[in-house]
């Protein structure tokens, strides 16, 4: 079963890895984009930690829909909106349970990407988050570490496709050629997912 | 860059927008420049915003005649919903609030989050989508053309039709015409350097040029090598009006992204002059410019913005921004 | 470069404010801007001019109270005489005219020559030389300081003087006072290109700076590391105030050299304005821009005018050009 | 003796001189300056041929004046009202001669040299195209060829020094190490004016 703490250390472990990438993302960015996905979700993860801690949300759907709403408050741009009802629409479809089960939080986070898909309009393929997203959640039945591998396939696999959506799409067939960032940031999801699912904190540690 | 770091820009220059305009009231930490006079007694209010790195666009035009507020997100990334929302509760005088928004992705889902949720606070909010970058085709396939140039004009018509004293509907309806009527092309001789990146966005050899840019330091739809400036005006008016076909005059923005002299600017503009004379394209007012602008970048967008009679009166009505002033 | 050809730029630049300024007469031919409506009857006409490449100075600058006409060079070269005299002459009402010159060789001797040739014409001329740039000793081992932003002070002080009717004596005597009220510090980021060089003009690397340059794409005095915005404030309003020990309150330039975006020079003059507060220096008015430029320089100046009660006075006065407008 | 034709000859090789040095005097101008000298001189040369052939002026100090006229309707700049001056004075030093000996002409020119110096407040060793102009005309005494060769090694000199006049005097102590570019340009004159004397025109040839 998955509780609030899991939720809480999977966003720090986000944080992190987004952190550890920024360049990566803002060069990622840069020949398709506006060079500014690393340091846009750098600023929300940021943020995101802050307010987990200070409120200290006490059930896994309060968590996602507490670091939902602060990333649309901090981020901007196309991402902050995206992400933001990603986790938003997640926790909100997590209830109000103290723990959920991988099932039910499997089903909620495909909510929360049909949502993602609703609100930008793009569809598999167009080269965008989803091309990570939708693979990831597809695998997460099997378990934490397939969701982490399809994910990251899924943004590899972004590289010779060509933009309908965001930014890339302005470049046309320029477009081919260059890995999506928003879909390598997503991968950067589903890879703090299986890392928190694998390395469960002490016994008896302080679960804050 | 003279900066201090990346991370304190838009704060920096929020403060230096306080410090210099008496005239406009500055909420550094909320990111919220606003008319230091607003809410204006049954005026419609308008506020844009978008990305910052295109000043003076938008805290530029913040000021009678033109918009109510201004919300400048980090460099080229839309602002947050929270920033409009509360620019709308500041400016709201009871008569509704415009929003301008250029046609980004990002731009599009803050705003529309905001409009929500600055209903849910009583606030009457109408909406208009600025999309006049005739280098994207505006299909299923791509996210629309961009909005660029005719942002200023759709904010300095919109502006005097608010000061004129119409209701929400028919300065909507005056902001959709313009955008309706306004079409623009951009062209790239360097990349720009964002605070956050430190190195050109993209790499553009001296000698080289992109040909359809947008204002957030993308290339553009081709690359060419080095134009002249008439070549480059040619290229321009023509991707302007193959989509536009002008039956009233209009009003012409040579604008420069930012990095381009002054003087390139105002030569720049003589070809564009000549060639919509050849085209038969009447030019009822000319402005030249750094407005749009893409930090560093040098390079410049030709837009040419439809007016007819009522739309002229209202682009020669009195305005007093920062960066747009005239009239009394 | 966003141009045709190198021997063209000024004349092009000319045709093209021909076509967006219709409130000013552009003569291409003779290089010379005059603003429409000239001679004022009674007035006392003021005449700038400088190499091209720093504009809006000075084309931007004529119209109703500040310049009566401009006279432009080639890039970075004085005008000739005959511009002079043409201008003085299509500009004199019979009260007498003023020749503001920036203290560059060449602009001096131009301006001499042309004083003479005006005069033997039946023109009354004076001259005010603007030598501001604290960058550079006032020394007989070098050609004095060189004429910087503090030119744009002159021009409008003196420009509203004329405007109020004072006889040319006492225009002369505003625009001495404000010159002698005035310093400058500039630093570069970044060369500027030239048409007629058509690459950088000195060498400066990335995370390099030149402090205490001029407005030609000189190299400054001093190499250094790339500083922060609030280092660079720091050493450009201490080298001021080295200079400068202003009683009054001062109006405040943080001028752009033309390829500095607007969000930095906003940045930067957060910095400048801290700073003065900090050194109890009162800041009365602030102006900040790409006022004064290098073509595509990167960098910033900051020039501190220190004005008693008339020069603030007419600081406030109405202006209509082009790149400054305000008041009726 | 020198006639009318000897000096139109002279300006038209310091034309050409000028043409060909045009890219190097904006490069020497560079460090130093504001990177225009030679498009400056080009401007200027090239309008003095093309006056000299339209109003054909019929003597020697005719011909100099007419050019400096020329040169600082022109050139602009700091070179303009100087080489301008020079010429001009020289010319009128000259009176209206047809022809003139070396020995006069050395006078005027030392003379507008003279004039120079008075308008620009230049002295020997500032760093200017006194520098060049000064051994030059020292030197004319002895020969056109010995006043080339003291020309040109004024130029060099001026390398080691600093700058006390025009835009390079800015840079203080960074001025030194650069030659200056109206030195440079100043030994180009000398340079035409030994051209001019060693290749006498054709007998018969016509004068225009
Ligand atoms: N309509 C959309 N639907 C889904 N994802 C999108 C859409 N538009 C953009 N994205 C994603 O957002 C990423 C860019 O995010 P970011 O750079 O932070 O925002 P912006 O494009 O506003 O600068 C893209 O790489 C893409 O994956
Ligand atoms: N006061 C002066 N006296 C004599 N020569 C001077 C003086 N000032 C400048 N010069 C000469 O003029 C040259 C520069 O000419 P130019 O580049 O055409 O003009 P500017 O300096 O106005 O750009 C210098 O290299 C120097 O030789
Ligand atoms: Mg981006
Ligand atoms: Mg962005
Ligand atoms: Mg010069
Ligand atoms: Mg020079």
């Amino acid at each position: 079963m998955l509780d609030a703490d899991f939720f809480r250390r999977w966003l720090t472990n986000a944080a992190d890895a987004v952190d550890r990438s920024a360049a990566l993302l803002t060069e990622l960015d840069s020949p398709i984009g506006d060079a500014d996905h690393g340091s846009n979700l750098q600023r929300g993860f940021t943020a995101v930690v802050v307010t987990l801690e200070k409120e200290a949300p006490e059930t896994p759907g309060a968590v996602l829909t507490l670091a939902g709403r602060q990333l649309i408050s901090t981020v901007g741009g196309a991402s902050g909106p995206l992400y933001g009802t990603l986790l938003r629409r997640t926790g909100k479809a997590l209830g109000d349970a103290a723990e959920v089960d991988e099932a039910t939080f499997t089903e909620a986070l495909r909510t929360g990407i049909d949502a993602v898909a609703a609100l930008g309009g793009a569809a598999p393929g167009d080269k965008t988050m989803l091309d990570a997203l939708m693979p990831g959640v597809d695998a997460l039945g099997t378990s934490f570490g397939a969701a982490r591998d399809a994910a990251r396939e899924g943004a590899l696999a972004t590289t010779p496709l060509l933009a309908r959506k965001g930014r890339a799409s302005y470049l046309g067939e320029r477009s081919i050629g260059h890995q999506d960032p928003g879909a390598t940031s997503a991968a950067l999801l589903f890879d703090a997912l299986a890392e928190t699912a694998e390395n469960p904190p002490a016994p008896g540690a302080d679960h804050g | 860059m003279l900066i201090n770091v990346a991370e304190t820009v838009v704060a920096d220059a929020l403060r230096g927008m306080a410090a210099a305009h008496p005239e406009l009231t500055v909420d550094v930490e909320n990111r919220v420049i606003v008319r230091a006079d607003a809410p204006v007694a049954g005026k419609v209010a308008l506020v844009s915003g978008g990305g910052s790195g295109h000043e003076p666009l938008h805290g530029g035009f913040v000021g009678p005649g033109m918009l109510s507020a201004a919300c400048p997100g980090e460099v080229f990334t839309s602002p947050v919903p929270d920033q409009m929302v509360r620019a709308a509760a500041a400016v709201d005088s009871g008569a509704g609030v415009l929003f301008i928004v250029k046609n980004y992705t990002g731009d599009v889902l803050n705003f529309d989050m905001a409009a929500e949720l600055a209903e849910d606070e009583g606030v009457q909010v109408a909406k208009v989508l600025v999309d006049d970058d005739v280098a994207v085709t505006d299909s299923l396939y791509t996210a629309g053309r961009r909005g660029t140039g005719a942002t200023l004009f759709v904010e300095k018509l919109a502006g005097a039709a608010a000061d004129a004293g119409m209701p929400l509907e028919r300065v909507e309806a005056v902001a959709r015409r313009v955008n309706a009527g306004a079409r623009s092309f951009g062209v790239a001789l360097t990349a720009c350097t964002t605070p956050a990146k430190g190195s050109p966005t993209f790499d553009l050899p001296a000698g080289e040029l992109e040909l359809g840019v947008g204002i957030h330091g993308e290339p553009g739809r081709e690359r060419r090598p080095m134009m002249t400036s008439r070549e480059i005006a040619d290229f321009a008016v023509n991707a302007v009006l193959e989509d536009l076909n002008p039956r009233d005059p209009v009003l012409l923005l040579v604008n420069g992204m930012g990095g381009t002299p002054l003087l390139e600017l105002y030569g720049f503009n003589a070809e564009v002059q000549r060639l919509l004379v050849e085209r038969g394209v009447p030019v009822a007012r000319t402005l030249v410019g750094n407005y749009v602008t893409s930090l560093d970048m040098a390079g410049a967008s030709v837009t040419l913005c439809q007016v007819d009679e009522e739309l002229l009166r209202l682009w020669d009505a009195p305005v007093r921004t920062p960066a747009l002033r005239w009239g009394v």
